[in-house]
């Protein structure tokens, strides 16, 4: 398993240094460390995100409310922030992820108890989180000058040469990558969506499983939207909308089988880069952004083109000579 | 019974529109007999005003006066409106003639389009490269505005202007564009930005990347959500029409035309309460009045209004 | 007992009473339910003009939802209606631009449904990748292309006998698009039930090994659905680009969505192996109800999506809730 | 049955006690107020026809059914799993009948997935787990890289791998579902050998086998169940087969293997040069009108892989197909079965059956064009049709609109060999036809194999069972690695030159 998992998340890494490397002979400052640390940290948000969405496609669902999440979350930080000021940012980090992990566990529930295809839920979730921004919000706009500067400042606040919003996007990676190898919980969320049906004959519940994969990626969307409005210091009804696709897009381009069962952190943190690269290098390179929305649909397609050749099994191999020769 | 007069706008939930709203209210209050029904799709899109345009069809509005996302794709359901005995007029983002009597640019293009450059060479004595932030590659008024600009550009020596990219009117992708305009143009003295969402992401990237007081960034934005960005330095000043005349001349006008108080046709004199009046051209079209200009001395007088 | 005298009856339920307990007869009653609200919320409703326009509200879409209802009980599903639209009515635009006849118009429309319909059943039936990774793929793939031929500029000027798909009517109240809705809802719903192709796409969502075992092509019926549903989007764009007399490349963005929402509101398990079309049709009534309906209260359409959101949800949900609450 | 009729009990009390357990499915009564009790030290053969209620019992003693009604006992306590944690807590264990494992995850974290050793952070100890799979797998005598993904075994590898995550609990109560039905004669012995082991720890162990041979061989205890009711326990030694046959059928089942009088034709099929990368190599035979060919291998010689390649699923490099002395060019499996050959596939519960359809399509899945007219469906038609054929296989179940997946795996085939029977086929290959029935339908569908090669059809039977191989082919090919080792025919089919060639034992 580890050996053709590195082999992919190799293949996806190669591509984004040849990439890179094609982006430099048209513009060579793309790739000075500073510049890719500003890549990296505009792909944060989305890199946080895909390790969430990764989690939830592992166990064999889908949550496409996480745009919309993020956004409810993000409009409520901002309120709680105009209305007063005084709350410390730490609080509304907090608020952030345990709102966000609120609307992931309505989803979970839905999945759970009552047996609803997670993709139906999240995509009336996805509407209603939406409808629930306009209604909290009246559609108005939550402006950067309404906003407190310690709210504005956190996700800036630069340690050791990176800010905070890559420090806590790699800091998230971490986490979940020791959650997601060494942990019973963490190895669960591979069983139930590798074969849910084993899952239950080994005592795992699978529902319960996907209500806390749905949790952690509702967390993440929380902790994402409070990020997303202080970083652009707006919050209205329609931030990152339709962010759910390329979300999902970077998980697929990561390797993460649709399927279930099979991806990792690492997996999902290569395809949000390789998404993040594309999207900071058309601009700088001089493609007509009426070309962007084509390129990266087609590095999509690649993506899973590749992605699923590698992961094709070879075959039982019965004859002796094959199984000297392969 | 009252006058019932629809305010379609773009999509719910933006400032401007809101602001418009809050202006057509004003006329109702002033007209007396009117109702306005402010309303909208959810996201903008031409296929979701249609069908605002059809229940409005439905409930038999007396006007419809709308801000459309589409100049041409609008024009059928407008059209049937018409032949339902509706008063239709556009105004801020234009119908294709055939689809309204008659439209009310906020200001006129040409002067907006002068407007935008020169608040940008007003702090480039020495010339200087610029680029333009758009909105969503499809919206009706920017491409117009941006023309009238290039028109002029030879009054302003000096000044160059490097490149035309288009963040969709999404604060997100507005801001990665302005990032990558200041990388790519590591000279670049300013950014112009004809669109309020627009506008605010540039200043927020411009101060992010450090670079206040470098690059200065105008064009067209709402008071209320420049403040910050005016007082970072970010922006030394933009311009814009104020929205709330704009909603209020808009329903009066729309009152005007449906109680035949005045008709639609070239060369016309159309009253618009506190605002004057506006004369129609031959395409039906006229302009409300000239863009203002905010700066530091007027911004707190404004952001609180709209 | 001896083996041999064991009869085993055909059924244990009539179908009628199978039909009763159905899912199609619980959105009946909601549809049933949404109308009298409507005729009670709004004097406007009751109106055989207005319940004309309200139809334009679902039509385009329900074309869209049968092809897609048969796509997604086959298992699959194609996210990429929408962008075929586009580039369908991109096309259309393109073939206006230098005159071409009405006819010539649809036939453009409709390949260009088709031929992306192709292009997705390349990529899923012949390399075999999953569908709903592709076809989020080529949602971007094939409006991407629609930008890059138009960018921020629109076609117009198509014919003028080209606006009877989308703006004609048949007779009387009745438009020519919900006539062909009707027709084919007709035509689905034979295929679906009534033929063996149809059986094979169940067979096919419920078990697509065991159906190639059982010497079903598989990956010739799945082709066949990707390009139906190409076609559908084909005869959609049509529809849409004549309602609307221009293009753009933005035209109906979002849409496979609200497609998707319809067939599985209509009951069509998102997992593939069951679903009618009837339930289909009684879906896209009632959205098109609750929209026009809100509508009519001047609703904005955001508060419409959580109610379309909710019912989604709520009407898988509530019989879920009312079994684990009896028992 | 009263519970008067049950034999004295033992001396020693039982670890585990069933009393009264009922479950019901929507039309079956799965389970009617059975019986059972399991000792220390004690092998106790669970046996009854196929849909007897066998499994359905062992998930309600490991928690993943809960009974509607009765009582579990564990040492005298009453207990409820709610959960299959549950009665895991409770130290029971099973092997179930299907394969419950990961592809994707490797062996050693399939063995001890939901107790894996815990480091000081509560985290799990990777190595520490390595090396305790290793040391099982060490016991039971595979040779399985415990690092290996688990999608990279042959079936009978994951079986053991099955075996090895039961043996990682450490269990009072072992349940062995059919445990032997997916190995080898070698991993056989070495399984016997370890219930022998595990018997010797004193642990109780629920042997579930339509195997005859292996029940006298390892079991001490008996319980027979009959269409969900207790029917009968007792010791082994103090019963002959015969009897227990008797009890689990209800009649007599004298004779296993039909006497035929073999009417063998011209020849129907002929195979020549069948290769493939990887599978198989060099495959060559003809079969003829009303012979029954017999292929015998052990598990993983390739058998199904090249059945399935004549059936047009896997593609081999090369290879000429000849019906009735015609090249058929045969790609996929539409094309086979419009050739004239059908394929009755060893995994039924994924290839052979659509199980949540009903009864009756499944049935005229494959023939819909001779039940439909211009494409259109006629019910009338296809339900005539599934009746005829599914009365002749004597089915069991509750109407024909029933789902295929609520019957026992037993029916389950039943319905997919009916499938094919209806599309009037010349060649029909049955994998493994009898793997998991039980010996009445067993008897049923070699009485009824034998019935079309007497009608002309030729018949392929996969076959890993020596005894079906020798009594119901009149020719055999044994394969080995994905090669023939060997065609046998009249007095050189015994059993020991067919275990010699399948092993590649060189000649004595
Ligand atoms: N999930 C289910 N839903 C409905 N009926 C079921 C279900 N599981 C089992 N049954 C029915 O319960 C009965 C007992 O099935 P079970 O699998 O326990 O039989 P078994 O004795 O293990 O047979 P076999 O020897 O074929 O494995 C059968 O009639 C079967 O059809
Ligand atoms: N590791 C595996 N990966 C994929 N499929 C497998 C694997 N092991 C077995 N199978 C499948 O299980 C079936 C049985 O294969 P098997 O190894 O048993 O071959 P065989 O020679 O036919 O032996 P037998 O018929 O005795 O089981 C085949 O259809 C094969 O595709
Ligand atoms: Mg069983
Ligand atoms: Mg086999």
């Amino acid at each position: 398993m580890k050996q053709l998992l590195s082999s992919r998340e190799l293949i996806l890494s190669a591509a984004i240094v040849v990439m890179l490397g094609l982006i430099a002979t048209r513009f060579p400052g793309f790739v000075a460390p500073g510049n890719l640390a500003d890549v990296f940290n505009d792909t944060s948000p989305l890199i946080i995100l895909a390790i969430g969405q990764m989690i939830v496609i592992l166990t064999k669902c889908i949550d496409l409310s996480v745009a919309a999440n993020l956004a409810l979350t993000g409009m409520v930080c901002a309120m709680i922030n105009v209305a007063a000021p005084g709350v410390p940012v730490a609080v509304i980090v907090f608020v952030a992820i345990a709102l966000g992990a609120l609307l992931g566990a309505f989803n979970g529930i839905l999945v759970w108890k009552l047996d609803i295809p997670p993709i139906v839920v999240t995509l009336g979730t996805m509407t209603i989180y939406r409808g629930i921004i306009f209604l909290i919000s009246d559609g108005k706009w939550v402006n950067s000058h309404e906003m407190s500067d310690a709210f504005k400042a956190f996700p800036r606040a630069e340690a050791l040469g990176l800010p905070m919003l890559s420090w806590l996007a790699i800091l998230m990676v971490v986490i979940f990558f020791v959650l997601m190898t060494r942990t019973t919980l963490g190895r669960a969320f591979y069983a139930v969506g590798g074969n849910p049906h084993a899952a239950v004959y080994t005592g795992i519940n699978v529902g319960k499983s996907q209500f806390w994969a749905f949790v952690f990626s509702g967390a993440l969307a929380g902790l994402t939207g409070y990020l997303w409005v202080s970083r652009y210091a707006v919050a209205y009804v329609d931030i990152a909308l339709g962010f759910e696709l390329d979300v999902v897009a970077a998980c697929v381009i990561g390797g993460i089988a649709i399927s279930g069962g099979i991806g990792s952190v690492g997996g999902a943190v290569l395809g949000a880069l390789f998404l993040g690269v594309i999207k900071n290098a058309l601009p700088v390179i001089n493609v007509s952004p009426f070309w962007q929305m084509a390129i990266s649909g087609s590095a999509i397609i690649i993506a899973i083109a590749v992605n699923t050749r590698a992961g094709r099994t070879k075959g039982r191999i019965i004859l002796k000579k094959a199984e000297h020769a392969s | 019974e009252d006058m019932r007069i629809a305010l379609v706008v773009k999509a719910l939930g933006i400032g401007f529109f809101e602001a418009a709203a809050k202006g057509a209210e004003e006329a109702a209050a002033e007209l007396g007999d009117v109702e306005i029904i402010y309303t909208g799709p959810t996201d903008t899109t031409a296929e979701g005003q249609i069908e605002v345009i059809n229940s409005l069809i439905a409930q038999g509005v007396d006007a419809i006066a709308i801000s459309a996302n589409d100049p041409d794709a609008l024009v059928p359901a407008l059209k049937k409106a018409m032949q339902r005995g509706i008063t239709v007029i556009s105004w801020d983002s234009g119908v294709a003639p055939e689809g309204r009597q008659m439209h009310l640019n906020p200001s006129s293009n040409a002067l907006i389009g002068n407007m935008i450059i020169k608040l940008a060479a007003d702090h480039l004595p020495d010339g200087g490269q610029v680029a333009v932030l758009s909105a969503s590659a499809t919206a009706t008024n920017q491409n117009i505005w941006i023309d009238e600009m290039n028109k002029v550009m030879g009054d302003y020596p000096g000044i160059e202007v490097v490149t035309t990219v288009y963040g969709d009117d999404l604060a997100d992708k507005s801001y990665r564009e302005a990032q990558g305009l200041m990388q790519s143009y590591p000279d670049l003295d300013a950014i112009i930005a004809p669109t309020s969402v627009g506008i605010v992401a540039a200043a927020q990237a411009v101060a992010d990347a450090g670079k206040v007081g470098q690059i200065n960034v105008t064009g067209l934005g709402l008071p209320s959500e420049m403040a910050g960005a005016i007082d970072s330095g970010a922006s030394k000043s933009f311009a814009i029409w104020n929205p709330i005349d704009l909603g209020y001349s808009a329903a009066m006008i729309a009152h005007a035309l449906a109680t035949e108080a005045a008709t639609a046709e070239p060369g016309a004199a159309i009253p618009m309460g506190r605002m004057g009046s506006v004369t129609l051209d031959d395409t039906n079209s006229g302009a409300m009045a000239d863009p203002f200009v905010y700066d530091s001395s007027n911004i707190e007088q404004f952001k609180s209004i709209f | 007992m001896s083996s041999t005298d064991r009869f085993i009856p055909d059924r244990l339920q009539s179908p009628l009473q199978q039909r009763l307990k159905s899912w199609e007869t619980l959105l009946l009653a909601v549809a049933i339910g949404i109308f009298i609200a409507n005729s009670l919320a709004s004097p406007y409703f009751l109106n055989a003009w207005n319940l004309s326009d309200a139809t334009f509200n679902f039509t385009e879409k329900a074309m869209i939802a049968f092809a897609m209802a048969l796509l997604i009980v086959a298992g699959e599903i194609d996210l990429s209606v929408a962008s075929i639209i586009a580039l369908a009515s991109t096309a259309m635009g393109a073939a206006a631009q230098v005159d071409a006849s009405t006819l010539t118009l649809v036939l453009v429309g409709l390949s260009v449904g088709l031929a992306c319909g192709a292009f997705n059943a390349v990529l899923v039936c012949g390399m075999g990748l999953p569908s709903i990774v592709v076809t989020i793929g080529t949602m971007s793939l094939f409006r991407g292309i629609s930008y890059i031929i138009l960018g921020d500029q629109a076609y117009r000027g198509y014919p003028t006998s080209f606006a009877y798909f989308g703006q004609g009517y048949v007779f009387w109240v009745i438009s020519f698009e919900f006539v062909l809705f009707a027709i084919l809802a007709v035509i689905y719903g034979v295929i679906l039930h009534k033929t063996n192709f149809g059986r094979a796409v169940y067979a096919i969502g419920n078990n697509a090994t065991g159906a190639l075992f059982s010497g079903i092509r598989v990956n010739r019926v799945k082709s066949i659905l990707f390009l139906l549903t190409g076609l559908m989007s084909g005869v959609a764009a049509v529809c849409l680009t004549s309602r609307l007399g221009s293009t753009r490349p933005s035209i109906g963005l979002g849409m496979e969505l609200e497609v998707v929402t319809m067939v599985v509101l209509g009951g069509v398990n998102i997992l593939g192996g069951s679903g009618t079309i009837p339930g289909v049709v009684i879906a896209a009534f009632v959205m098109g109800l609750v929209t026009f309906g809100l509508g009519l209260l001047n609703v904005p359409g955001i508060v419409m999506s959580i109610f379309i959101g909710a019912l989604l949800i709520g009407v898988i949900a509530l019989p879920r809730l009312w079994q684990k609450w009896r028992g | 049955m009263t519970p008067e009729s049950l034999t004295p009990p033992s001396p020693v009390a039982p670890v585990l006690r069933l009393d009264r357990i009922t479950k019901t499915f929507p039309g079956v009564k799965a389970l009617n107020e059975v019986e059972l009790a399991l000792y220390p030290g004690q092998v106790t053969a669970l046996v009854g026809e196929n849909g007897a209620g066998k499994s359905t019992l062992v998930k309600i003693l490991t928690g993943i059914y809960q009974p509607d009604g009765g009582a579990i006992t564990v040492d005298g306590t009453p207990v409820r799993f709610r959960a299959a944690q549950d009665a895991a807590d409770h130290g029971i264990t099973a092997i179930h009948q299907e394969t419950v494992l990961f592809d994707d995850l490797s062996v050693a974290e399939n063995i001890f997935l939901g107790h894996a050793p815990k480091s000081r952070f509560g985290l799990i100890d990777t190595s520490a787990q390595r090396h305790m799979a290793a040391e099982i797998l060490r016991g039971i005598g595979a040779e399985i890289d415990p690092d290996a993904r688990l999608r990279d075994l042959g079936i009978a590898s994951k079986h053991l791998v099955a075996i090895s995550r039961a043996l990682s609990i450490d269990a009072r109560v072992v349940i062995m579902d059919e445990p032997t039905a997916a190995l080898s004669h070698k991993e056989i012995h070495e399984l016997y050998d370890l219930v022998e082991q595990l018997k010797a720890q004193g642990k109780a162990i629920l042997f579930i086998s339509h195997k005859f041979d292996e029940i006298f061989r390892i079991a001490d205890r008996y319980t027979v169940f009959r269409d969900g009711q207790f029917v009968a326990e007792g010791r082994i030694d103090e019963i002959t087969e015969g009897d227990l046959v008797k009890m689990m059928v209800g009649r007599s089942v004298d004779q296993i293997f039909p006497k035929r009088a073999p009417q063998i034709g011209e020849t129907v099929l002929q195979v020549t040069g069948y290769d493939h990368p990887t599978e198989f190599e060099d495959i060559n035979f003809t079969l003829n009108k009303g012979e029954i060919l017999g292929f015998y291998g052990l598990v993983g010689a390739g058998r199904s892989e090249f059945m399935q390649a004549l059936f047009g699923i896997t593609k081999p490099s090369k290879g000429v197909t000849k019906i009735d002395g015609k090249i058929r060019v045969i790609r996929s499996p539409a094309e086979a079965v419009n050739a004239g050959i059908v394929y009755v596939p060893e995994d039924r519960g994924q290839q052979g059956a659509i199980r949540p359809m009903p009864i009756f399509q499944n049935v005229t899945l494959p023939s819909l064009a001779r039940t439909s007219r211009n494409g259109f469906i006629r019910l009338a038609e296809e339900f005539a049709l599934a009746r005829e054929f599914t009365q002749r296989l004597d089915l069991r179940a509750a109407s024909l609109d029933t789902p295929v997946g609520n019957l026992s795996g037993g029916n389950q085939q039943k319905v997919v060999i009916a499938k094919w029977l209806a599309t009037q086929p010349k060649v029909i290959i049955l994998d493994e036809p009898t793997k998991g029935i039980d010996i009445g339908s067993k008897a049923a569908v070699h009485d009824f194999m034998a019935e079309l090669a007497a009608q002309g059809l030729a018949v392929i039977m996969v076959s890993s069972e020596i005894p079906e191989v020798l009594g119901m082919s009149d020719r055999v090919i044994v394969m080995r690695e994905g090669r023939i080792a060997a065609e046998l025919e009249g007095d050189d089919l015994t059993p020991e030159t067919l275990v010699r060639h399948a092993a590649g034992i060189a000649e004595a």
